[in-house]
Protein backbone atom coordinates (compact mmCIF):
# COMPACT_ATOMS: atom_id res chain seq x y z
CA UNK A 1 0.00 0.00 0.00
CA UNK A 2 1.18 3.77 -1.19
CA UNK A 3 1.14 5.45 2.20
CA UNK A 4 2.43 8.82 1.06
CA UNK A 5 -0.82 8.39 -1.82
CA UNK A 6 -3.18 8.00 0.90
CA UNK A 7 -2.24 11.03 2.72
CA UNK A 8 -1.96 12.90 -0.23
CA UNK A 9 -5.65 12.26 -0.92
CA UNK A 10 -6.43 12.31 2.26
CA UNK A 11 -5.23 16.00 2.68
CA UNK A 12 -7.19 16.69 -0.49
CA UNK A 13 -10.81 15.64 1.75
CA UNK A 14 -9.19 17.56 4.45
CA UNK A 15 -8.96 20.79 2.85
CA UNK A 16 -11.85 20.63 0.32
CA UNK A 17 -15.14 21.95 0.98
CA UNK A 18 -16.81 19.84 -1.51
CA UNK A 19 -17.40 16.48 -1.98
CA UNK A 20 -14.37 14.52 -3.99
CA UNK A 21 -14.74 12.21 -6.99
CA UNK A 22 -12.06 9.51 -7.29
CA UNK A 23 -12.00 11.17 -10.81
CA UNK A 24 -11.16 14.57 -9.68
CA UNK A 25 -8.68 13.45 -7.36
CA UNK A 26 -7.18 11.17 -10.30
CA UNK A 27 -7.27 14.55 -12.37
CA UNK A 28 -4.82 15.88 -9.74
CA UNK A 29 -2.29 13.12 -9.19
CA UNK A 30 -0.77 12.20 -12.62
CA UNK A 31 0.13 8.70 -13.30
CA UNK A 32 -2.37 7.64 -11.00
CA UNK A 33 -5.17 5.59 -12.38
CA UNK A 34 -8.99 5.68 -11.29
CA UNK A 35 -8.57 2.02 -9.65
CA UNK A 36 -5.47 3.15 -7.43
CA UNK A 37 -7.51 5.99 -5.82
CA UNK A 38 -10.67 4.49 -5.41
CA UNK A 39 -8.68 1.17 -3.54
CA UNK A 40 -7.05 4.60 -1.31
CA UNK A 41 -10.32 5.59 -0.76
CA UNK A 42 -12.18 2.81 0.43
CA UNK A 43 -8.80 2.52 2.68
CA UNK A 44 -9.40 5.91 4.05
CA UNK A 45 -12.87 5.30 4.60
CA UNK A 46 -12.31 2.05 6.61
CA UNK A 47 -9.23 3.73 8.79
CA UNK A 48 -11.62 6.54 9.78
CA UNK A 49 -14.33 4.16 10.92
CA UNK A 50 -12.13 2.00 12.69
CA UNK A 51 -10.13 4.91 14.91
CA UNK A 52 -13.73 6.07 16.41
CA UNK A 53 -13.02 9.99 16.15
CA UNK A 54 -15.59 12.22 15.77
CA UNK A 55 -15.36 12.28 12.30
CA UNK A 56 -15.24 9.93 9.64
CA UNK A 57 -15.65 10.09 6.01
CA UNK A 58 -18.76 9.80 4.02
CA UNK A 59 -19.65 8.73 0.20
CA UNK A 60 -22.41 11.62 -0.74
CA UNK A 61 -22.83 13.04 -3.67
CA UNK A 62 -21.07 11.18 -6.01
CA UNK A 63 -18.02 11.97 -4.02
CA UNK A 64 -15.98 11.65 -0.63
CA UNK A 65 -16.20 13.83 2.47
CA UNK A 66 -15.25 14.40 6.05
CA UNK A 67 -18.25 14.80 8.01
CA UNK A 68 -18.66 14.86 12.10
CA UNK A 69 -20.45 11.90 13.74
CA UNK A 70 -24.16 13.22 14.35
CA UNK A 71 -23.78 12.64 18.41
CA UNK A 72 -21.50 16.05 18.33
CA UNK A 73 -24.51 17.97 16.35
CA UNK A 74 -25.47 20.26 19.88
CA UNK A 75 -21.85 20.57 20.52
CA UNK A 76 -21.52 21.86 16.97
CA UNK A 77 -24.92 23.43 16.27
CA UNK A 78 -24.47 25.43 19.10
CA UNK A 79 -20.96 26.62 17.95
CA UNK A 80 -22.20 27.62 14.39
CA UNK A 81 -25.38 28.50 15.78
CA UNK A 82 -26.97 27.13 13.42
CA UNK A 83 -28.04 29.74 10.98
CA UNK A 84 -28.73 27.25 8.72
CA UNK A 85 -32.42 27.81 8.06
CA UNK A 86 -34.55 24.94 8.39
CA UNK A 87 -36.94 23.68 5.42
CA UNK A 88 -40.27 24.44 6.23
CA UNK A 89 -42.83 21.58 5.38
CA UNK A 90 -44.05 22.99 2.37
CA UNK A 91 -40.42 23.42 0.81
CA UNK A 92 -39.40 20.06 1.83
CA UNK A 93 -42.38 18.24 0.12
CA UNK A 94 -41.96 20.37 -3.05
CA UNK A 95 -37.91 19.55 -2.99
CA UNK A 96 -39.22 15.97 -2.81
CA UNK A 97 -41.71 15.77 -5.42
CA UNK A 98 -38.71 17.84 -7.67
CA UNK A 99 -36.44 15.42 -6.44
CA UNK A 100 -38.40 11.99 -7.51
CA UNK A 101 -40.30 13.10 -10.53
CA UNK A 102 -37.47 15.10 -12.26
CA UNK A 103 -36.75 16.44 -14.79
CA UNK A 104 -40.61 17.97 -14.00
CA UNK A 105 -42.42 21.41 -14.30
CA UNK A 106 -43.45 23.96 -12.04
CA UNK A 107 -47.45 23.05 -13.32
CA UNK A 108 -46.74 19.60 -12.34
CA UNK A 109 -45.46 20.21 -9.45
CA UNK A 110 -48.24 22.10 -8.53
CA UNK A 111 -51.06 19.53 -9.75
CA UNK A 112 -49.22 17.15 -7.62
CA UNK A 113 -49.10 19.11 -4.19
CA UNK A 114 -52.38 21.10 -4.92
CA UNK A 115 -50.69 24.59 -4.46
CA UNK A 116 -49.13 27.27 -5.83
CA UNK A 117 -45.18 26.88 -5.50
CA UNK A 118 -43.84 30.26 -7.22
CA UNK A 119 -42.08 31.13 -4.09
CA UNK A 120 -41.08 27.85 -2.64
CA UNK A 121 -38.92 27.35 -6.21
CA UNK A 122 -36.96 30.29 -6.06
CA UNK A 123 -35.78 30.12 -2.23
CA UNK A 124 -34.70 26.23 -3.46
CA UNK A 125 -33.23 27.86 -6.46
CA UNK A 126 -31.37 30.45 -3.93
CA UNK A 127 -30.67 27.58 -1.76
CA UNK A 128 -28.64 25.73 -4.47
CA UNK A 129 -31.02 22.89 -3.88
CA UNK A 130 -32.76 22.56 -7.25
CA UNK A 131 -31.31 24.18 -10.93
CA UNK A 132 -32.85 25.21 -14.17
CA UNK A 133 -32.40 21.61 -16.49
CA UNK A 134 -33.83 23.26 -19.68
CA UNK A 135 -37.30 24.51 -21.34
CA UNK A 136 -39.88 21.70 -22.38
CA UNK A 137 -40.96 22.25 -26.03
CA UNK A 138 -44.92 22.96 -25.08
CA UNK A 139 -46.26 26.49 -25.68
CA UNK A 140 -44.82 29.12 -23.17
CA UNK A 141 -41.62 26.79 -23.24
CA UNK A 142 -41.94 26.21 -19.48
CA UNK A 143 -38.93 25.86 -17.64
CA UNK A 144 -37.68 22.54 -16.17
CA UNK A 145 -36.23 21.73 -13.00
CA UNK A 146 -34.30 19.33 -11.59
CA UNK A 147 -32.27 18.77 -7.84
CA UNK A 148 -28.42 19.63 -7.49
CA UNK A 149 -25.46 18.14 -6.58
CA UNK A 150 -25.58 19.93 -3.25
CA UNK A 151 -28.60 18.02 -2.69
CA UNK A 152 -27.64 15.10 -2.79
CA UNK A 153 -24.83 16.62 -0.21
CA UNK A 154 -26.92 17.86 1.95
CA UNK A 155 -29.19 14.90 2.15
CA UNK A 156 -26.61 12.44 2.67
CA UNK A 157 -27.49 10.71 -0.65
CA UNK A 158 -24.89 9.07 -2.51
CA UNK A 159 -26.43 9.61 -6.04
CA UNK A 160 -29.97 9.99 -7.23
CA UNK A 161 -30.38 6.37 -7.26
CA UNK A 162 -29.97 6.04 -3.34
CA UNK A 163 -33.25 8.21 -2.69
CA UNK A 164 -35.52 5.82 -1.12
CA UNK A 165 -38.13 4.18 -3.43
CA UNK A 166 -41.35 5.75 -3.08
CA UNK A 167 -43.57 3.26 -0.67
CA UNK A 168 -46.73 2.37 -2.05
CA UNK A 169 -49.63 3.47 0.26
CA UNK A 170 -52.52 1.15 1.11
CA UNK A 171 -54.52 2.99 3.42
CA UNK A 172 -54.34 6.07 5.75
CA UNK A 173 -53.80 5.23 9.47
CA UNK A 174 -50.34 4.46 9.88
CA UNK A 175 -47.21 6.61 8.48
CA UNK A 176 -48.81 9.70 7.89
CA UNK A 177 -47.62 12.13 10.52
CA UNK A 178 -50.45 14.99 10.12
CA UNK B 1 -71.39 21.80 13.05
CA UNK B 2 -71.39 18.53 12.74
CA UNK B 3 -67.29 18.28 13.47
CA UNK B 4 -64.81 19.73 15.38
CA UNK B 5 -61.45 20.78 14.61
CA UNK B 6 -58.76 22.57 16.21
CA UNK B 7 -58.17 25.41 13.54
CA UNK B 8 -54.55 23.98 11.91
CA UNK B 9 -53.20 25.72 8.91
CA UNK B 10 -52.68 22.94 6.21
CA UNK B 11 -50.43 23.68 3.59
CA UNK B 12 -53.54 22.91 0.71
CA UNK B 13 -56.57 21.16 0.01
CA UNK B 14 -54.91 17.85 -0.55
CA UNK B 15 -53.30 18.53 3.48
CA UNK B 16 -56.94 19.25 4.65
CA UNK B 17 -58.66 16.23 2.91
CA UNK B 18 -56.15 13.92 4.39
CA UNK B 19 -56.78 15.52 7.77
CA UNK B 20 -60.45 14.97 7.20
CA UNK B 21 -59.80 11.52 6.27
CA UNK B 22 -58.06 11.01 9.11
CA UNK B 23 -60.30 11.92 11.96
CA UNK B 24 -63.68 10.43 10.14
CA UNK B 25 -61.27 7.32 10.33
CA UNK B 26 -62.28 6.53 6.66
CA UNK B 27 -60.54 4.64 3.82
CA UNK B 28 -58.97 6.47 1.20
CA UNK B 29 -60.03 3.96 -1.53
CA UNK B 30 -63.49 4.37 -0.22
CA UNK B 31 -63.82 7.89 1.22
CA UNK B 32 -67.86 9.05 1.81
CA UNK B 33 -67.57 11.84 -0.27
CA UNK B 34 -70.82 13.56 0.99
CA UNK B 35 -69.62 14.01 4.91
CA UNK B 36 -65.96 14.43 3.47
CA UNK B 37 -67.41 17.58 1.17
CA UNK B 38 -69.52 18.89 3.72
CA UNK B 39 -66.49 19.25 6.59
CA UNK B 40 -64.57 20.41 3.93
CA UNK B 41 -66.86 22.91 2.99
CA UNK B 42 -67.77 23.62 6.42
CA UNK B 43 -63.43 24.14 7.41
CA UNK B 44 -63.28 26.91 4.69
CA UNK B 45 -66.63 29.09 5.95
CA UNK B 46 -64.60 28.33 9.66
CA UNK B 47 -61.72 30.12 7.98
CA UNK B 48 -63.51 32.83 5.84
CA UNK B 49 -65.56 33.40 9.04
CA UNK B 50 -61.88 33.89 10.84
CA UNK B 51 -61.15 36.10 8.30
CA UNK B 52 -58.19 33.84 7.13
CA UNK B 53 -57.84 34.67 3.59
CA UNK B 54 -58.84 31.16 1.71
CA UNK B 55 -56.31 30.83 -1.22
CA UNK B 56 -57.83 29.94 -4.67
CA UNK B 57 -56.39 25.74 -4.38
CA UNK B 58 -58.55 25.36 -1.50
CA UNK B 59 -61.59 26.89 -4.30
CA UNK B 60 -60.72 24.69 -7.05
CA UNK B 61 -60.82 21.76 -4.64
CA UNK B 62 -64.02 22.29 -3.41
CA UNK B 63 -65.76 22.45 -6.92
CA UNK B 64 -64.02 19.35 -7.56
CA UNK B 65 -65.63 17.72 -4.39
CA UNK B 66 -69.09 18.92 -5.18
CA UNK B 67 -68.43 17.83 -8.65
CA UNK B 68 -67.88 14.24 -7.83
CA UNK B 69 -70.30 14.04 -4.70
CA UNK B 70 -73.36 15.28 -7.55
CA UNK B 71 -72.13 12.34 -9.57
CA UNK B 72 -72.12 9.88 -6.96
CA UNK B 73 -75.88 10.93 -6.59
CA UNK B 74 -76.82 10.09 -10.17
CA UNK B 75 -78.96 7.02 -10.31
CA UNK B 76 -76.39 4.26 -11.92
CA UNK B 77 -77.71 3.19 -15.07
CA UNK B 78 -77.85 -0.93 -14.91
CA UNK B 79 -76.04 -1.39 -18.27
CA UNK B 80 -72.44 0.70 -18.03
CA UNK B 81 -72.50 -0.18 -14.25
CA UNK B 82 -68.99 -1.96 -15.14
CA UNK B 83 -67.53 0.05 -17.39
CA UNK B 84 -68.17 3.45 -15.48
CA UNK B 85 -65.28 4.53 -13.44
CA UNK B 86 -65.52 5.68 -9.47
CA UNK B 87 -66.00 9.37 -9.80
CA UNK B 88 -63.74 9.61 -6.67
CA UNK B 89 -60.88 7.75 -8.42
CA UNK B 90 -59.21 10.80 -9.74
CA UNK B 91 -58.93 12.37 -6.01
CA UNK B 92 -58.34 8.83 -4.69
CA UNK B 93 -55.07 8.84 -7.07
CA UNK B 94 -53.72 12.48 -6.47
CA UNK B 95 -54.53 11.81 -2.36
CA UNK B 96 -52.32 8.32 -2.76
CA UNK B 97 -49.80 10.26 -4.70
CA UNK B 98 -49.78 12.98 -2.20
CA UNK B 99 -49.24 10.89 0.61
CA UNK B 100 -46.34 8.95 -1.03
CA UNK B 101 -44.65 11.76 -1.38
CA UNK B 102 -45.30 13.45 1.97
CA UNK B 103 -44.06 10.07 2.84
CA UNK B 104 -40.75 10.26 1.15
CA UNK B 105 -40.51 13.99 2.46
CA UNK B 106 -40.46 12.33 5.86
CA UNK B 107 -38.35 9.96 5.23
CA UNK B 108 -35.22 12.40 3.65
CA UNK B 109 -35.53 14.44 6.81
CA UNK B 110 -35.23 11.32 8.62
CA UNK B 111 -31.38 11.61 7.35
CA UNK B 112 -28.23 13.23 8.80
CA UNK B 113 -28.92 16.04 7.32
CA UNK B 114 -25.97 18.14 6.47
CA UNK B 115 -25.30 21.03 8.75
CA UNK B 116 -28.34 19.92 10.90
CA UNK B 117 -27.17 16.79 12.29
CA UNK B 118 -23.54 16.39 10.68
CA UNK B 119 -21.16 19.08 9.69
CA UNK B 120 -18.33 19.15 7.37
CA UNK B 121 -15.34 20.58 7.54
CA UNK B 122 -15.51 24.69 7.70
CA UNK B 123 -12.47 25.73 6.34
CA UNK B 124 -12.35 29.26 3.98
CA UNK B 125 -9.11 29.13 2.39
CA UNK B 126 -8.25 32.49 1.10
CA UNK B 127 -5.98 32.56 -1.85
CA UNK B 128 -4.95 34.90 -4.94
CA UNK B 129 -6.72 37.49 -6.65
CA UNK B 130 -10.15 36.98 -6.27
CA UNK B 131 -9.97 36.24 -2.34
CA UNK B 132 -12.86 38.75 -1.43
CA UNK B 133 -16.58 38.76 -1.94
CA UNK B 134 -16.25 35.38 -3.95
CA UNK B 135 -19.00 33.45 -4.58
CA UNK B 136 -19.77 29.66 -5.55
CA UNK B 137 -21.30 30.43 -8.89
CA UNK B 138 -24.73 29.12 -9.63
CA UNK B 139 -27.23 29.83 -12.11
CA UNK B 140 -29.21 31.40 -9.47
CA UNK B 141 -26.69 33.67 -8.79
CA UNK B 142 -26.46 34.60 -12.21
CA UNK B 143 -29.43 35.50 -12.75
CA UNK B 144 -29.49 37.31 -9.39
CA UNK B 145 -26.41 38.99 -10.32
CA UNK B 146 -28.20 40.40 -13.45
CA UNK B 147 -31.21 41.87 -11.95
CA UNK B 148 -28.93 43.86 -9.70
CA UNK B 149 -27.18 45.08 -12.92
CA UNK B 150 -30.21 46.08 -13.94
CA UNK B 151 -31.78 47.65 -10.77
CA UNK B 152 -28.17 49.49 -10.70
CA UNK B 153 -29.01 51.26 -13.50
CA UNK B 154 -32.59 52.79 -11.93
CA UNK B 155 -31.11 54.90 -8.89
CA UNK B 156 -32.82 53.07 -6.11
CA UNK B 157 -34.71 54.35 -3.15
CA UNK B 158 -32.00 53.38 -1.02
CA UNK B 159 -28.81 53.54 -2.88
CA UNK B 160 -27.92 57.05 -4.33
CA UNK B 161 -25.36 57.13 -7.24
CA UNK B 162 -23.65 59.97 -8.66
CA UNK B 163 -23.75 60.78 -12.38
CA UNK B 164 -20.16 59.63 -12.68
CA UNK B 165 -19.21 56.57 -13.00
CA UNK B 166 -16.25 55.59 -11.11
CA UNK B 167 -13.07 53.98 -13.31
CA UNK B 168 -10.64 51.77 -11.47
CA UNK B 169 -7.67 53.33 -12.83
CA UNK B 170 -8.41 56.33 -11.57
CA UNK B 171 -9.26 55.04 -8.35
CA UNK B 172 -5.96 53.00 -8.98
CA UNK B 173 -4.26 56.59 -9.01
CA UNK B 174 -6.27 57.85 -5.95
CA UNK B 175 -4.74 55.16 -4.36
CA UNK B 176 -1.49 55.41 -4.64
CA UNK B 177 -1.57 59.26 -4.40
CA UNK B 178 -2.96 58.40 -0.80
CA UNK B 179 -0.52 56.02 0.21
CA UNK B 180 2.57 58.24 -0.78
CA UNK B 181 1.29 61.01 1.66
CA UNK B 182 0.18 58.46 4.43
CA UNK B 183 2.95 55.55 4.32
CA UNK B 184 0.34 53.45 5.62
CA UNK B 185 -3.94 53.46 5.56
CA UNK B 186 -6.35 50.96 7.70
CA UNK B 187 -8.00 49.51 4.94
CA UNK B 188 -11.58 50.71 6.14
CA UNK B 189 -10.53 54.24 6.50
CA UNK B 190 -9.96 54.02 2.69
CA UNK B 191 -13.83 53.19 1.91
CA UNK B 192 -15.10 55.33 5.01
CA UNK B 193 -15.83 58.47 3.15
CA UNK B 194 -17.93 56.80 -0.03
CA UNK B 195 -21.34 56.38 -0.20
CA UNK B 196 -22.04 54.67 -3.49
CA UNK B 197 -21.50 51.40 -3.73
CA UNK B 198 -19.96 51.62 -7.15
CA UNK B 199 -17.81 53.52 -6.25
CA UNK B 200 -16.43 50.83 -3.65
CA UNK B 201 -16.84 48.57 -5.96
CA UNK B 202 -14.09 50.53 -8.06
CA UNK B 203 -12.12 51.36 -5.40
CA UNK B 204 -11.99 47.64 -4.16
CA UNK B 205 -10.93 46.26 -7.79
CA UNK B 206 -7.83 49.10 -7.99
CA UNK B 207 -6.73 47.86 -4.65
CA UNK B 208 -6.95 44.35 -5.66
CA UNK B 209 -5.15 44.98 -9.07
CA UNK B 210 -2.74 47.42 -6.88
CA UNK B 211 -2.00 44.20 -4.80
CA UNK B 212 -1.85 42.10 -7.98
CA UNK B 213 0.61 44.08 -9.61
CA UNK B 214 2.89 44.75 -6.78
CA UNK B 215 2.44 48.16 -6.04
CA UNK B 216 0.68 48.01 -2.92
CA UNK B 217 0.99 45.33 0.15
CA UNK B 218 -1.53 44.50 2.59
CA UNK B 219 -0.91 42.97 5.79
CA UNK B 220 -2.57 42.73 9.05
CA UNK B 221 -0.82 44.76 12.14
CA UNK B 222 0.43 42.96 15.23
CA UNK B 223 -2.30 45.15 17.69
CA UNK B 224 -5.49 45.36 15.87
CA UNK B 225 -7.33 42.96 13.71
CA UNK B 226 -7.72 45.78 10.76
CA UNK B 227 -6.02 45.35 7.20
CA UNK B 228 -3.62 47.53 6.50
CA UNK B 229 -2.34 49.03 3.34
CA UNK B 230 1.17 50.47 2.30
CA UNK B 231 2.85 51.27 -0.86
CA UNK B 232 6.02 48.91 -1.78
CA UNK B 233 8.70 51.08 -3.51
CA UNK C 1 -8.56 11.35 30.47
CA UNK C 2 -12.13 12.11 29.83
CA UNK C 3 -12.42 10.79 25.94
CA UNK C 4 -15.79 12.28 24.96
CA UNK C 5 -15.12 15.20 26.14
CA UNK C 6 -11.92 14.79 23.74
CA UNK C 7 -13.92 14.07 20.75
CA UNK C 8 -16.08 16.92 21.44
CA UNK C 9 -13.67 19.67 21.35
CA UNK C 10 -12.00 17.31 18.69
CA UNK C 11 -15.11 18.09 16.35
CA UNK C 12 -15.51 21.56 17.08
CA UNK C 13 -11.83 22.20 15.68
CA UNK C 14 -13.24 20.01 13.03
CA UNK C 15 -16.26 22.00 11.95
CA UNK C 16 -14.77 25.61 12.53
CA UNK C 17 -13.58 27.71 9.97
CA UNK C 18 -11.12 29.72 12.81
CA UNK C 19 -9.13 28.54 14.96
CA UNK C 20 -10.55 28.21 18.83
CA UNK C 21 -8.96 29.36 21.58
CA UNK C 22 -9.36 27.46 24.83
CA UNK C 23 -11.99 30.04 26.45
CA UNK C 24 -14.56 29.84 23.63
CA UNK C 25 -14.36 26.21 23.65
CA UNK C 26 -14.77 25.99 27.47
CA UNK C 27 -18.00 28.93 27.00
CA UNK C 28 -19.48 25.69 24.71
CA UNK C 29 -19.29 22.78 27.35
CA UNK C 30 -20.96 24.16 30.26
CA UNK C 31 -19.55 22.56 33.80
CA UNK C 32 -16.26 22.15 32.22
CA UNK C 33 -13.48 24.43 33.32
CA UNK C 34 -10.06 26.00 31.20
CA UNK C 35 -7.47 23.87 32.73
CA UNK C 36 -9.30 20.41 31.52
CA UNK C 37 -9.78 22.30 28.04
CA UNK C 38 -6.48 23.11 27.71
CA UNK C 39 -5.60 19.70 28.85
CA UNK C 40 -7.72 18.01 26.02
CA UNK C 41 -6.40 20.39 23.38
CA UNK C 42 -2.84 19.52 24.61
CA UNK C 43 -3.63 15.69 24.52
CA UNK C 44 -5.45 16.16 20.83
CA UNK C 45 -2.67 18.06 19.56
CA UNK C 46 -0.19 15.41 20.64
CA UNK C 47 -2.22 12.78 19.65
CA UNK C 48 -2.11 14.19 16.08
CA UNK C 49 1.50 14.49 15.90
CA UNK C 50 2.01 10.76 16.84
CA UNK C 51 -0.40 9.52 14.25
CA UNK C 52 1.03 10.94 11.64
CA UNK C 53 -1.82 11.66 8.58
CA UNK C 54 -1.69 14.66 6.43
CA UNK C 55 -2.92 17.34 9.19
CA UNK C 56 -2.20 17.76 12.78
CA UNK C 57 -3.91 20.78 15.16
CA UNK C 58 -1.67 23.65 15.08
CA UNK C 59 -1.28 26.18 18.29
CA UNK C 60 -1.49 29.56 16.64
CA UNK C 61 -1.85 32.66 17.51
CA UNK C 62 -5.50 33.04 18.60
CA UNK C 63 -5.97 29.27 19.07
CA UNK C 64 -6.41 25.76 17.89
CA UNK C 65 -6.59 24.60 14.01
CA UNK C 66 -6.53 21.86 11.95
CA UNK C 67 -3.92 22.09 9.79
CA UNK C 68 -2.57 20.31 6.60
CA UNK C 69 0.85 19.89 6.93
CA UNK C 70 3.48 22.02 4.39
CA UNK C 71 4.24 18.89 2.08
CA UNK C 72 0.92 18.78 0.71
CA UNK C 73 0.25 22.17 0.33
CA UNK C 74 1.06 21.62 -3.40
CA UNK C 75 -1.85 19.42 -4.16
CA UNK C 76 -4.04 21.20 -1.77
CA UNK C 77 -3.31 24.58 -4.03
CA UNK C 78 -3.68 22.55 -7.27
CA UNK C 79 -7.07 21.75 -6.27
CA UNK C 80 -8.42 24.59 -5.08
CA UNK C 81 -7.86 26.06 -8.75
CA UNK C 82 -9.34 23.46 -10.63
CA UNK C 83 -12.21 22.15 -8.99
CA UNK C 84 -13.33 25.23 -6.98
CA UNK C 85 -13.75 27.06 -9.66
CA UNK C 86 -15.24 30.70 -7.92
CA UNK C 87 -15.82 33.71 -9.58
CA UNK C 88 -15.86 37.65 -8.18
CA UNK C 89 -18.91 39.15 -7.81
CA UNK C 90 -17.83 41.77 -10.58
CA UNK C 91 -16.76 39.11 -12.70
CA UNK C 92 -19.93 37.26 -12.23
CA UNK C 93 -22.25 40.53 -13.47
CA UNK C 94 -20.13 41.03 -16.13
CA UNK C 95 -20.38 37.54 -17.34
CA UNK C 96 -24.21 37.96 -16.87
CA UNK C 97 -24.68 40.69 -18.95
CA UNK C 98 -22.43 39.18 -21.88
CA UNK C 99 -24.80 35.92 -21.63
CA UNK C 100 -27.63 37.99 -21.70
CA UNK C 101 -27.12 40.86 -23.88
CA UNK C 102 -24.35 38.73 -26.29
CA UNK C 103 -23.61 39.85 -28.70
CA UNK C 104 -22.40 42.86 -26.76
CA UNK C 105 -19.05 45.00 -27.02
CA UNK C 106 -16.91 46.41 -23.89
CA UNK C 107 -18.14 49.89 -23.77
CA UNK C 108 -21.57 48.14 -23.68
CA UNK C 109 -20.74 46.56 -20.66
CA UNK C 110 -18.61 49.03 -19.14
CA UNK C 111 -22.18 51.34 -19.59
CA UNK C 112 -24.11 48.59 -17.47
CA UNK C 113 -21.99 48.00 -14.88
CA UNK C 114 -20.62 51.43 -14.13
CA UNK C 115 -16.87 50.63 -14.33
CA UNK C 116 -14.07 49.35 -16.07
CA UNK C 117 -14.19 45.48 -17.05
CA UNK C 118 -10.73 45.17 -19.24
CA UNK C 119 -9.21 43.17 -16.54
CA UNK C 120 -12.39 40.91 -15.74
CA UNK C 121 -13.16 40.10 -19.60
CA UNK C 122 -9.29 39.14 -19.87
CA UNK C 123 -9.76 37.05 -17.25
CA UNK C 124 -12.87 35.69 -18.59
CA UNK C 125 -11.75 35.11 -21.59
CA UNK C 126 -8.56 33.18 -19.95
CA UNK C 127 -11.20 30.86 -18.00
CA UNK C 128 -13.20 29.70 -21.39
CA UNK C 129 -15.93 31.24 -20.18
CA UNK C 130 -16.62 34.52 -22.96
CA UNK C 131 -15.30 34.44 -26.62
CA UNK C 132 -14.55 37.15 -29.32
CA UNK C 133 -17.30 36.65 -31.87
CA UNK C 134 -16.00 39.40 -34.25
CA UNK C 135 -15.89 43.17 -34.77
CA UNK C 136 -18.39 45.38 -34.55
CA UNK C 137 -18.17 48.39 -37.97
CA UNK C 138 -18.14 51.11 -35.85
CA UNK C 139 -14.85 53.60 -35.23
CA UNK C 140 -11.96 51.61 -33.60
CA UNK C 141 -13.43 48.69 -34.65
CA UNK C 142 -14.34 47.38 -31.06
CA UNK C 143 -14.17 43.56 -29.95
CA UNK C 144 -17.46 41.73 -29.71
CA UNK C 145 -18.06 39.14 -27.42
CA UNK C 146 -20.11 36.20 -26.36
CA UNK C 147 -20.40 33.05 -24.37
CA UNK C 148 -18.98 30.05 -24.92
CA UNK C 149 -19.83 26.23 -24.58
CA UNK C 150 -17.84 26.15 -21.42
CA UNK C 151 -20.39 28.82 -19.99
CA UNK C 152 -23.36 26.33 -20.63
CA UNK C 153 -21.13 23.67 -19.10
CA UNK C 154 -20.87 25.49 -15.97
CA UNK C 155 -23.95 26.83 -15.64
CA UNK C 156 -25.40 23.58 -16.38
CA UNK C 157 -27.34 24.68 -19.33
CA UNK C 158 -28.37 23.16 -22.61
CA UNK C 159 -28.23 25.83 -24.52
CA UNK C 160 -28.56 29.57 -24.30
CA UNK C 161 -32.31 29.54 -24.79
CA UNK C 162 -32.43 27.85 -21.44
CA UNK C 163 -31.66 30.65 -19.72
CA UNK C 164 -34.57 31.75 -17.73
CA UNK C 165 -35.64 35.08 -18.63
CA UNK C 166 -35.82 38.18 -15.93
CA UNK C 167 -39.42 37.92 -15.94
CA UNK C 168 -39.80 34.14 -15.44
CA UNK C 169 -37.58 35.04 -12.30
CA UNK C 170 -39.76 37.81 -11.06
CA UNK C 171 -42.67 35.73 -11.23
CA UNK C 172 -41.63 33.15 -9.48
CA UNK C 173 -42.61 35.66 -6.67
CA UNK C 174 -40.45 35.78 -3.45
CA UNK C 175 -38.62 32.92 -2.28
CA UNK C 176 -40.69 32.19 1.44
CA UNK C 177 -38.98 31.09 4.25
CA UNK C 178 -40.09 28.94 7.07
Amino acid sequence: MDNYLKLIVESLLFASSEPLTPRQIRDLLPGKDLIEIKKVLKELKDEYETMKRSFLIKEVAEGYQFRSLPKFKPYIANMLMSTQSRLSKAALETLTIIAYKQPIIRQEIERLRGVEVGGILKMLLKKGLIRIVGRKPLPGRPIIYGTTKKFLEVFDLKDLSSLPTLKEIEELGDGEEG
Amino acid sequence: MTFKTKLEVFEGPLDLLLHLIKINEVEISDIPIATITDQYLEYLDLMRALDINVAGDFLVMASTLMHIKSKMLLPKQEDDLVEIEDPREEIVRSLTEYMQLKDAANELTSRDVLYRDVFKRGIEIKRGEEDIATTKVTLYDLMDAFKKVIRKKHPGIVLKFSAESWSVKKKMIEIIRILKEKKNLLLGDLFSTMESVSEMIATFLALLELVRTGFVNVFQGKESSDIMLEAIK
